[in-house]
């Protein structure tokens, strides 16, 4: 049993890593079909997965319910919204569900579906738009608040790097607005100067160091070194 | 007192944020110039020397969640095409960014009495990002058969004389993520044509490498990219133009008021909490 | 009365107003044709409820936001399943494969390879039952492997060599310093010290440690920099919910 | 109609006339010369789709003349025109993706055929190519015929330099971890964020609160979920033995399996299989921001003492930090995303950063075969610096040989 639980998922991971390397260095077009079927398969079997988030998810505020958990009432609306989102996203596509059941077929030839080639005016767009959007749009908004708690609390000159990065930020911040080139030309320079310069370097040191660990990690995954990805050894 | 103030109530500072911004929005306080950078300057100088009738291609690939920052450049470039007589496509990659161009190209066309098919043109969307670069690269009609309100694209008089990508005179991505990369690497590079880009300020820059290649001509960074443009709108018009009151509302001006309040409240935040933070240092 | 109950009670009429003001207001708004009764109108008025129970979060944790946050995760994870039917599994698998199976009068030959995915994608489920969860590994052995293998060669060549390529510029041409010369200078400098401060093998000590602090102060310009320029991206999000709210829904401002 | 013609030709005539003298006496330019050595290959390190044409460049190559592409599917015709290139562009040095760095491409003309007659070339019968120059006035064409068919190439020379560091990397990976099997002491340096992990797990047993895990947004094929996961296995292991809890909420419904199949395995390592709850890590949504906002919710509800943030996050990054930073848990996190890094180090008490992420695990597990792979790792890093020395000193001086080097097409 062995073979199966362990042997075999690490021969499927070293082949397809080593196909995959040398894939890259090969510019004839069945180089780049591979490259596309492998990544149509792979949302493929993420496609599947979203059963188990589902199953995860309706278990999660199922139980809650179920034993009356503080705060089960919540747990209504997940599936409340969950209902009328897959409802209305896929009310058109019921025309295929149908055509599986009266087993006839009826093509649907666009890509997306009946969604051809907008959203605008249908339903779908009306939850996107009012509720969907209005809620993303407004917790991406709360950063707004939170940058600012963040800097008054954190942005005090205890060490010598704590100042550094006070001092970067104040900068940058200034020049970005009017106020900074009223002030003094020298302001916007001196920020396009922190950016292209001092910031371009650590990001460029930081981001060389990653490449390399991400490469050696790479490498693990195929040699099966590591394999914490398949859940500890067995 | 003064742990007080350094552990404040952070609710505090959010109604002080608040009022940092809603205030400029209603009065005119902060009111001040704009000083355009060069990277703007520089779209604003291509399209400028773009002739009569040239070809500009407007790709506007973000959702409303980006809408705040991209949507005043948006208007913005359409204004000043419309307003040189430019023909503009415009298009999509983003499905959920279809509802704003055409919003944006309805509003910027209604305030220059421009007309769909022979001054403008709007694509809409179709999924596929390089595929769909790499196809139109090779032949537009083939890759939009017909443009978003249904009509055979081979039809409309505009689009008579471009046949492909390389008969653009100027492209412009408006990106709220990373479809500045595929325009550059699969557009501009294969089928030659000039291309700037507009983005969200966070990802600003990330893009000055290419600017350093030339494979950006310029770069809308944010709303402040965006307010750089409307000013240099403003300069260029010529002397005994009257401006239309559309034309007078720049959203992105508009925001610099309640932006530079803000910013200069997030300073003197730090800097007040600096000066208490070395008062208790100094008892201890 | 203890403080926490008092805190409570205090919560509570707090809440009951504001929903009593957003019912006063929006009633006001219809009555006042400020909106109309169609879908815009209803619309918006659902999004500013919505936009509003989500900044409640910021005075504290409460039943608007507790409904607002699940209404949210509902409709994401059922947006989640809309997308996964009609840009994955429809085009991928559906289409090409399994109406084949069902309908014998579908035009083109079925592309029989796509079973392989199909049971890969099968196994995932084989997670829910204690037995069979090894047969899900297969499925991670071919997603994580592929991925590894997919990304040694590029990022090699789209991160390493193209960071590489900048850096190795000429310090002077013709033994002329100028601003540049500084710059690249100090590029190079940021570069390898940051370089060094991530050596795990060195302890951070001498020259070493000297070296690494360096390192940390471009790492802290860096961090600082984009600290500051984040700022103005986020207050531009604000601003435009700032602006939905006072003039879509209130029409307080034109 | 006819007279009309007549006159516009006198006209021209007359204008060709008197302009023929100041041409002779303008007679710096050389005069046009014929096209040399014109021959059609398929092209080198692409995908089967174009051939490519190259001819020498001539001393009559300048402003106004202009090269003519001709192409017919059979050696008899019918030739059509298919492009009209100006003399003084396209050269094979501004391709060097299939011709090299070599000097002597500056010498010749080159250009990409892709398609003729706006249909793409046939890969199963040769395409017929003739060329000739033209300055307005003359034309002379190129005496002979070149032919060639597309093919798709199996290995894309310009791409070795990607290959040798590859191969380089590998070894040196590899050749380390071999070493690391004998000698079992290998020294690595502190890594703060990860000796106080072991803290935090005492303080939340004390206080008798959850600790809080999240695993980054992106899917299981990422390196820093990871990285992420297998810390988790480490932390997990911990967790178990002080008989703590430990929640994980997930973005991706695979990424949720693997922790789920991690922690498991890490309470039976700990010997205590029994204190598993599997509930404990369950997916929530995978979209960004109702993901954060339900785990703000968690942070604001459980109070977890503390929160762990390892893999790669976008902007709800501070969304979450910031809540859990006011909500007094200890906070550390390890991310690969450069620009949330900022917004973690001012609001977590520890933060991994880049790479530090991925020398986690082999940190915390100390297994020989993991260190071994980091000082491989750190050789990598010096190679780099020494590569950055000497390559600026070696451009500075006058030799872009480096550029060429780690240059990419």
């Amino acid at each position: 049993m062995n073979i199966f639980r362990r042997t075999i998922p690490l021969i499927i991971a070293f082949c397809l890593g080593i196909v995959m390397i040398f894939r890259y260095y090969v510019p004839h077009q069945s180089a780049e079909d591979l490259l596309t079927k492998y990544g149509e398969w792979v949302r493929i079997i993420g496609g599947f997965s979203i059963v188990l988030g589902l199953y995860s998810l309706f278990f999660t505020h199922y139980t809650k319910i179920k034993r009356g958990m503080p705060g089960w009432g919540y747990s209504i609306f997940v599936f409340i919204g969950f209902a009328v989102m897959v409802f209305l996203g896929l009310i058109k596509e019921f025309e295929t569900f149908l055509s599986i059941i009266s087993g006839k077929l009826i093509d649907v030839t666009s890509p997306f579906g009946s969604w051809e080639k907008s959203l605008t005016g249908t339903s779908y767009d009306w939850i996107y738009q009012y509720i969907f959007n209005a809620c993303g749009a407004t917790m991406f908004s709360i950063l707004a608040f939170y940058i600012a708690s963040a800097a008054y609390r954190t942005f005090r000159i205890r060490s010598v790097e704590a100042t550094i990065l006070l001092l970067a930020a104040v900068i940058i911040m200034i020049a970005r607005v009017p106020i900074g080139g009223l002030i003094s030309h020298w302001i916007p320079d001196l920020a396009d100067w922190i950016m292209e310069v001092p910031n371009l370097a650590a990001k460029r040191g930081v981001l060389l160091g990653m490449c390399l660990g991400s490469i050696s990690t790479a490498l693990r995954i195929i040699f099966g070194i590591e394999r914490g990805y398949l859940g500890g050894g067995e | 007192m003064i742990k007080f103030l350094l552990n404040i109530d952070r609710r505090i500072i959010f109604i002080l944020v608040l009022l940092a911004l809603i205030i400029p929005l209603k009065s005119q306080i902060f009111n001040m110039p704009v000083k355009p950078t060069s990277t703007v300057e520089k779209i604003y100088k291509k399209i400028e020397s773009l002739s009569q009738g040239s070809i500009f291609l407007l790709s506007s690939d973000y959702d409303p969640q980006s809408r705040a920052e991209l949507y005043p450049m948006h208007i913005a470039l359409l204004r000043h095409c419309f307003r040189k007589n430019i023909k503009v496509i415009s298009m999509t990659h983003w499905i959920y960014g279809v509802g704003i161009a055409e919003e944006a190209l309805k509003k910027a066309s209604a305030e220059y009495n421009k007309k769909d098919g022979e001054d403008y043109v709007f694509l809409g969307w179709k999924p596929g990002f390089a595929m769909l670069i790499i196809g139109m690269g090779q032949d537009l009609y083939s890759a939009y058969p017909t443009d978003y309100y249904g009509k055979n694209t081979r039809d409309i008089p505009m689009l008579k004389n471009v046949a492909s990508l390389r008969d653009i005179d100027y492209m412009i991505d408006l990106a709220a993520g990373a479809t500045i990369e595929p325009w550059i690497i699969y557009g501009s590079d294969v089928y030659k044509f000039e291309m700037g880009a507009g983005c969200t300020a966070i990802s600003a820059p990330d893009m000055y490498p290419f600017m350093q290649t030339k494979q950006l001509n310029g770069l809308l960074g944010g709303m402040k990219g965006a307010a750089d443009y409307e000013t240099l709108l403003e300069k260029g018009t010529l002397v005994g133009e009257n401006l239309t009151l559309e034309e007078k509302t720049n959203l992105a001006r508009e925001a610099m008021r309640p932006l530079t309040a803000v910013h200069l409240l997030i300073i003197i935040l730090v800097i007040m909490c600096n000066i208490l933070y070395l008062l208790t240092r100094e008892k201890k | 009365m203890t403080p926490e109950k008092n805190n409570k009670t205090i919560d509570t009429i707090l809440l009951i107003i504001f929903v009593a003001f957003l019912l006063g207001i929006n009633i006001f708004l219809f009555s006042g044709k400020y909106l109309h009764f169609d879908t815009q109108g209803v619309g918006i008025v659902v999004a500013a409820f919505l936009t509003l129970a989500m900044y409640s979060f910021l005075y504290k944790d409460n039943p608007l936001f507790k409904i607002a946050e699940h209404i949210f995760v509902g409709i994401g994870m059922g947006m989640g399943v809309v997308l996964t039917w009609l840009q994955v599994i429809k085009p991928l698998l559906y289409k090409p494969l399994i109406r084949h199976a069902i309908f014998d009068n579908t035009p083109g030959t079925p592309d029989y390879i796509l079973i392989v995915p199909m049971i890969l994608g099968i196994f995932m489920f084989a997670r829910l039952y204690g037995k069979t969860s090894w047969l899900s590994r297969w499925s991670f052995a071919f997603i994580v492997g592929g991925g590894a293998g997919i990304g040694i060669p590029v990022i090699i060549n789209s991160l390493i060599l193209k960071q590489l390529e900048p850096s190795l510029q000429p310090i002077f041409v013709d033994w002329v310093v100028t601003w540049q010369s500084i710059n690249i200078l100090l590029i190079l400098v940021g570069t390898i010290s940051v370089l060094i401060y991530f050596f795990f093998s060195l302890p951070h000590k001498g020259t070493i440690g000297g070296i690494s602090r360096i390192g940390i102060w471009f790492l802290m310009i860096s961090f600082g920099a984009t600290f500051g320029y984040t700022v103005m991206g986020r207050m531009s999000l604000i601003i435009q919910r700032i602006q939905f709210l006072l003039t879509d829904w209130l029409h307080i401002i034109k | 109609m006819n007279c009309h013609y007549a006159r516009s030709g006198l006209i021209t005539l007359i204008i060709v006339l008197l302009a023929f003298p100041l041409a002779v006496l303008a007679q710096d330019k050389p005069s046009l010369m014929p096209p040399q050595d014109f021959i059609a290959f398929d092209t080198p390190n692409d995908d089967g789709k174009s051939i490519s044409l190259i001819w020498k460049a001539s001393e009559s190559d300048r402003e106004g003349v202009y090269y003519i592409i001709y192409a017919a599917t059979s050696s008899k015709g019918p030739w059509k025109e298919q492009y009209r290139v100006l003399s003084t562009t396209r050269f094979k040095s501004d391709a060097p993706q299939y011709f090299g760095l070599s000097k002597d491409n500056e010498k010749w003309h080159f250009y990409e055929v892709t398609d003729i007659n706006e249909n793409p070339l046939s890969i199963t019968t040769p395409t017929y190519f003739k060329l000739a120059v033209t300055d307005g006035t003359n034309t002379i064409a190129f005496p002979g015929i070149a032919l060639s068919m597309p093919q798709g190439n199996w290995f894309d020379t310009s791409k070795i330099n990607v290959l040798v560091f590859v191969i380089v990397f590998s070894f040196l990976v590899m050749y380390f971890i071999s070493l690391a099997r004998k000698n079992l002491n290998l020294f690595i340096r502190h890594i703060p964020g990860l000796d106080a992990i072991e803290e935090t797990i005492g303080r939340a047993t004390e206080m008798g609160r959850p600790i809080l895990y999240l695993n980054g947004l992106l899917d299981m094929s990422s390196l820093s979920t990871i990285a992420s996961t297998s810390i988790l296995g480490k932390v997990a292991r911990k967790v178990a033995n002080y008989d703590s809890q430990i929640k994980v909420p997930c973005y991706d419904p695979i990424v949720m399996s693997v922790c789920q199949e991690v922690v498991k395995e890490s309470y039976l390592e700990a010997g205590r299989p029994d204190a598993f709850k599997e509930d404990n890590i369950f997916f929530i949504t995978n979209d960004q921001f109702a993901y954060a906002a339900a785990v703000d919710g968690i942070i604001v509800r459980h109070k977890p003492a503390a929160n762990l943030y390892m893999g790669y996050y976008y902007a709800e990054s501070l969304l979450i930090a910031e809540t859990g930073a006011v909500s007094g848990a200890m906070q550390i996190a390890g991310t690969d995303s450069i620009t949330q890094l900022p917004f973690f180090i001012t609001t977590c008490d520890y933060t991994l950063m880049g790479e530090e992420l991925y020398a986690a695990s082999a940190y915390l597990s100390r297994e020989p075969l993991q260190l071994g792979s980091l000082k491989g790792q750190d050789f990598g890093k010096g190679f780099i610096i020494l590569m950055l020395v000497v390559g600026t000193i070696v451009s500075t001086i006058g030799y872009p040989f480096f550029v060429n080097l780690v240059r990419t097409f």
